[in-house]
């Protein structure tokens, strides 16, 4: 059982590293500041939440497994909004179309 | 099992130090910060890792404080940093 | 595998440093100096040191993270005139060999350390239990070395009292800080009434989590100051007035009652500062309550600034 | 004697140190109305606890020991009081409670305001203050030292830049940005003592250093720091200007008190933390920054236009007298055979400008209040038209060039003697010498006020109480020795005190100030003409001008900074 | 290596790093941010000496650890005083340049 636990959450894991790695590539070579929000917002939201969720079944409690979450949620909240913002700025500096 | 968590947490941190490239070469102030809020992201969720790896409960602790303050310390950039580039519109120094 | 990601953060931490030093732009070097506040906290988590690292996290990467934002905003202007100052290739070489020159003494001195590293934590750990909490950071800041605590305190109050100092003369009295327009999009005004009520939940558990195991006061209070700021940024709240009586109450009630609970250990349990056995534990922890609110005012209204305007109700 | 238990009258260093800071808390909250009175009162209930302090410690034999929430270093923090803290606390106390009655005039709530903000400043941070350099000496723990440090540097800027002008607000950025480069420095060498040998109290580490790589790296990065904060030459960037712009009642808090907080914490670092890592070599360097901003501070000092940049300057160049004591602690086999003897002639020299500084920058402050300006070439007329600020500025010249029968003149005769006896004949030149350069910047002063003015002076009201508070600490320095001679100190240094020899020095000492006054000023000493928008006159005078601007550049002040480190670091291994 | 040697000389060379910029960077806030790199290098330091001190049963000296807690909230305060001085200047005279004016001629 803990085996086949583990063989998920490596992979919700491994999953969740290649997300990481596709938001660092994709803030590196896109080539305009919507393409690379959009590339980060690949990170934050799913790179995240792969770990997350990988990590889950290996907490050790539902207090720390609740923690887990609220952190992957307010990563959400802050990185959504945070985006919407940097858009938005971007947009009124014209300086997402160069 | 905590081998590999360990090992994921410093895959991550190195990844989204990659991206700290993007903080240097800009070239707007937006692309500077989403590398740092890439870099914040990449750090909570190395902590995560590593608070599950070493069996720390604590260090959840510490990647809630960074998860509620880097969203701080981005809401003050985009208030604050942005702001300059464009027309200081929402904020008024009344006398 | 442990002195690898050691290495790896360590190199980073040091190119982030050394870059955020050298770089041409302001902007370019607060963005980097939030980004090593960040690095920050992973070391301090690898070197054990939970505390440091939540208070780190707060404080290094959150609060002065936007201080140095908001002044870098209004900086601007000013860049160009002080680019004129820059060093020239002679004394950047001075200095460059100067520095090393302290960074090999200070290596030499490092490597010289003895082994084994002397260490507190054999009279800490058999002391603790007098002091009735399970946090040996909490027992020493609040116990053993209770007087550093209360001078920071102080500190804090202090250096409020030399930033309102620079007020305008006509300002005195009101309210420091800009006054924020609510975010026309709504975005940021969402987020100022979602992220608070969250970071109060989680501010109140680091403290009342700090007694027995990591966290405390000062996370505390750093994450509730900069909850409150954030409100403000939204345009949802303003800054008090510096003369409202009940401000000025609550700045210095938290150093007050660290002395009157001190006081009354003269009498109860023979010195200042001494906290009679079986009270020990209720004591700090009225010490830490009463520290709450002056360390959150304190923390918030530095980052403010001096008061700058009257008026200003919403 | 036992370093782990509190002493009888203990309790009363915890509570001097807490007293200001209570009092600061209370002020905050209460009306602005009140605060005034809060600050007499506790100047009042302040005095009594140094004077109560000061019994109690002649009524045990060794230091007053407090232990803090009764945990015994290493682990807890303990309060001390020796010889030296309490001199400094009953002379910190004195000057305080002076300054407080000069400032009353200056600093009052105007009626029918609720508060104001630079008394408000004003009198929280005088409190801070002086509750921060209590805890300087009495801490007997090297990071409670460092918070005590950061106290008096945030207590100390803000009153730089009360008066709010763009200059001053420079001033007190660069002292800001210095001070937290020295303290970061000192603060590296206490985390440095801790590494190596596990404890930041005074005795238990004076117990364990050795002379090893630690501790002296240690050393030298720590008195590297507090000298940044002492402003010792050449790393005086940031005083002229903060002292010479601050409102006069802050000047005096500046000059007088807040510099010897980290003055004091050298002398306890080399002197009782530290005192088998010092060496010899490394006391000569410190000296000898101490002869050069002696002579460099004098000769700038005569360069000024403006009263209080004057004695600003001369503060840099008495700064320099206070490290003189360094070498002479050191016997001619390089123990610290003296070490008693030089404290005492450094404690004396700096109780001797405390209150001598306090009441010329005092008078200063008087004159500028009067005349709406303090141009040195406009003071003609001054002797007359102001006697008492005017005595007051030139009483306080002469206790500091070490007349008789001043504080300054019983150190110098302490340290000559030490310097005799160790045979280190080159200080004892320094000592005579830099009595001469004192004289030029009094003379100076002295000729012009009392000159015959060009028009009738019109002058504001000033207030008596101010002007009396100024004479009197002035006098207070005049008379030290007196006190210092019925109190702790052997008598017959003062017996052959009328001999033809020493009244011939004195003579000789005016003689030479009077000639580098008139060879080095801004204008002829006995300069006739009104005009006073001549241009200065050049000479070598002007190269100690811009010789002083290049130093206070921030590069040059930096690299000064980490030179006398790297310096002070080789000279420790070497020995 | 041992990690907290690892560490202790990385901070050695932060303190350094910092310096150089407290000494090359004109503008105030470029030497505030310095002086904080400084700052912390010292802070790591202690850190690592703090676990060095592993004893008695704790995964570190808590001492150091709790006169760091101190010491960052202290830095803390000295930036904020420096940012509002350094503000208050740029409002007052347009100017952050540190460099002395020739002397004034009141």
């Amino acid at each position: 059982m803990s085996a086949i636990v583990d063989l998920f959450s490596i992979a919700a894991i491994v999953g969740g590293a290649f997300f990481y790695l596709a938001g660092t590539v994709g803030l590196l070579r896109f080539p305009d500041a919507y393409t690379r929000l959009h590339a980060l917002t690949k990170a934050d939201n799913l790179g995240l939440a792969l770990v997350v969720i990988g990590l889950l079944p290996q907490m050790s409690g539902p207090l720390a497994a609740a923690k887990l979450v609220l952190v992957w949620l307010l990563v959400l909240l802050s990185s959504a909004a945070v985006s919407q913002l940097i858009a938005r700025s971007a947009r009124r500096q014209g300086e997402g179309r160069r | 099992m905590d081998e590999f968590l360990l090992s994921a947490s410093a895959f991550v941190v190195l990844m989204v130090a990659i991206g700290l490239v993007r903080v240097a070469r800009g070239p707007g102030r937006a692309e500077r910060m989403m590398a740092a809020q890439l870099l914040g992201t990449g750090a909570i969720g190395a902590l995560l890792l590593f608070a599950v790896a070493t069996g720390e409960a604590a260090v959840l602790d510490v990647a809630l404080t960074l998860a509620l303050l880097s969203a701080f310390a981005s809401i003050a950039f985009v208030k604050f940093a942005l702001r300059q580039d464009s027309a200081p519109d929402d904020a008024q120094d009344a006398a | 595998m442990t002195t690898l990601v050691g290495a790896v953060i360590v190199a980073l931490l040091l190119w982030l440093a050394l870059w955020t030093v050298v770089a041409r732009d302001a902007f370019v070097a607060v963005a980097g100096f939030v980004v090593y506040g960040l690095l920050l906290s992973l070391v301090w988590v690898r070197l054990a040191g939970i505390d440091v690292a939540l208070t780190e996290a707060a404080i290094g990467g959150g609060l002065t993270g936007a201080l140095l934002l908001g002044a870098v905003g209004r900086l601007r202007a000013t860049e160009a005139a002080t680019a004129a100052e820059r060093a020239g290739p002679g004394l950047r070489v001075l200095a460059a060999l100067l520095a090393l020159a302290v960074t090999a003494a200070l290596m030499l001195a490092v490597l010289s350390l003895p082994d084994p590293a002397p260490t507190l934590a054999p009279l800490v750990v058999p002391n603790l239990p007098a002091t009735g909490v399970g946090n040996p950071i909490t027992g020493v800041l609040l116990a053993f070395r209770a007087l550093d605590t209360l001078l920071e305190a102080i500190v804090l109050v202090i250096g409020l009292i030399g930033v309102w100092s620079l007020a305008p003369d006509t300002a005195w009295g009101g309210r420091p800080g800009l006054r924020y327009r609510a975010d026309p999009d709504g975005i940021l005004a969402y987020l100022a009434r979602v992220l608070p009520p969250i970071g109060i939940v989680v501010g109140l558990y680091l403290f009342w989590a700090g007694a027995d195991h990591p966290g405390g006061k000062f996370q505390s209070a750093t994450i509730l100051a900069a909850m409150w700021m954030l409100v403000q940024m939204a345009g949802l709240g303003d800054t008090p007035r510096t003369d409202g009586g009940w401000l000025r109450l609550g700045l210095v009630i938290g150093p007050l009652v660290f002395v009157a609970v001190g006081a009354f250990g003269i009498p109860a349990a023979g010195a200042f500062l001494a906290y009679p056995e079986t009270w020990a534990k209720p004591l700090i922890l009225l010490i830490e309550l009463a520290l709450l609110p002056t360390l959150v005012l304190v923390l918030a209204l530095l980052m403010n600034g001096p008061p700058r305007r009257h008026g200003g109700a919403r | 004697m036992d370093l782990w238990a509190s002493t009888y009258g203990g309790g009363l260093l915890a509570a001097a140190v807490l007293l200001p800071f209570v009092a600061m808390l209370l002020g905050l909250c209460l009306d602005g109305r009140w605060l005034q009175r809060v600050a007499f009162v506790t100047m009042a209930l302040g005095l009594a606890l140094a004077l109560g302090i000061a019994a109690s410690w002649a009524n045990t034999s060794g230091p007053l020991v407090y232990l803090l929430g009764g945990w015994s270093p290493p682990l807890g923090i303990a309060l001390r009081a020796d010889g030296p803290a309490v001199a400094m606390l009953l002379a910190v106390a004195g000057v305080v409670c002076a300054i407080g009655l000069y400032a009353r005039a200056d600093f009052g709530t105007p009626a029918g305001q609720k508060e104001s903000r630079s008394a408000f400043a004003y009198w929280l941070l005088l409190l801070a203050v002086w509750g921060a350099l209590n805890l300087v000496f009495v801490s007997g723990d090297l990071f409670t030292l460092y918070v005590a440090l950061e106290l008096l540097t945030f207590a100390g800027v803000p009153l730089v830049c009360l008066a709010g002008s763009g200059e001053t607000l420079r001033a007190a950025l660069r002292y800001m940005l210095f001070a937290l480069c020295g303290s970061v420095l000192y603060l590296l060498g206490a985390v440095l003592l801790y590494g190596g040998y596990g404890t930041l109290d005074i005795p238990l580490l004076a117990a364990a250093v050795q002379p090893e790589p630690i501790a002296r790296a240690a050393l030298a990065l720590m008195t590297v720091g507090l000298l940044a904060k002492t402003a010792l030459f050449p790393l005086h960037i940031w005083l002229p200007p903060a002292h010479g712009g601050a409102p006069a009642a802050a000047s005096a808090v500046l000059s007088a008190l807040v510099i010897k907080g980290s003055w004091f914490l050298v002398l306890r670092l080399w002197f009782d933390a530290m005192p088998g890592v010092a060496t010899a070599a490394t006391a000569q360097l410190l000296a000898a920054l101490g002869a050069a901003a002696i002579v460099v501070g004098s000769v700038v000092a005569l360069r000024q236009q403006r009263l209080k940049l004057l004695v600003a300057y001369s503060t840099v160049a008495q700064i320099g007298y206070l490290f003189l004591l360094f070498p002479m602690a050191f016997d001619a086999a390089g123990g610290m055979g003296f070490s008693a003897l030089a404290q005492s002639a450094g404690l004396l020299q700096a109780i001797a400008h405390a209150t001598a500084k306090a009441g010329m920058f005092m008078a200063a402050g008087l004159v500028y209040a009067a005349l709406g300006h303090d141009r040195i070439d406009d003071l003609a007329g001054m002797a007359k038209a102001m006697p008492v600020a005017v005595a007051a500025f030139l009483v306080g010249g002469l206790a500091l060039m070490g007349v008789l029968p001043s504080g300054a003149y019983l150190a110098k005769k302490l340290l000559l003697a030490s310097a005799d006896e160790s045979g280190q004949w080159w200080w004892t030149l320094v000592l005579q010498g830099g009595a001469a350069f004192t004289a030029g910047y009094v003379v100076l002063i002295a000729v012009r006020v009392f000159r015959r003015p060009a028009a009738p002076l019109r002058l504001q009201p000033v207030s008596m109480l101010s002007q009396g508070a100024a004479l009197g600490l002035a006098l207070a320095s005049l008379g030290l020795s007196l006190a210092a001679a019925l109190g702790p100190l052997p008598a017959e240094l003062l017996s052959k005190a009328l001999s033809i020899e020493e009244l011939g020095t004195m003579l000789a000492t005016f003689a030479a100030g009077a000639l580098l006054a008139a060879g080095l000023a801004r204008r002829p000493l006995f300069d006739r003409g009104a005009a006073t928008d001549a241009p200065a006159r050049g000479g070598p005078g002007v190269w100690f001008e811009h010789g002083d601007r290049l130093l206070r550049q921030w590069p040059a002040a930096m690299l000064a900074l980490l030179s006398v480190a790297a310096a002070s670091g080789w000279l420790l291994v070497r020995g | 290596m041992s990690v907290e040697t690892l560490y202790a000389l990385a901070a050695c060379a932060l303190v350094g790093i910092g310096l150089y910029g407290m000494i090359v960077q004109p503008h105030p806030l470029r030497k505030l941010i310095a002086f904080n790199i400084m700052g912390t290098g010292v802070f790591v330091l202690f850190g690592a000496l703090a676990k060095r001190g592993a004893a008695a049963g704790l995964v570190a000296d808590p001492v150091p650890q709790a006169l760091l807690i101190t010491a960052i909230v202290v830095a803390f305060a000295a930036t904020a005083v420096t940012v509002a001085l350094l503000l208050r200047l740029v409002e007052s005279t347009d100017t952050a340049s540190l460099a002395d004016e020739p002397p004034a001629g009141r």
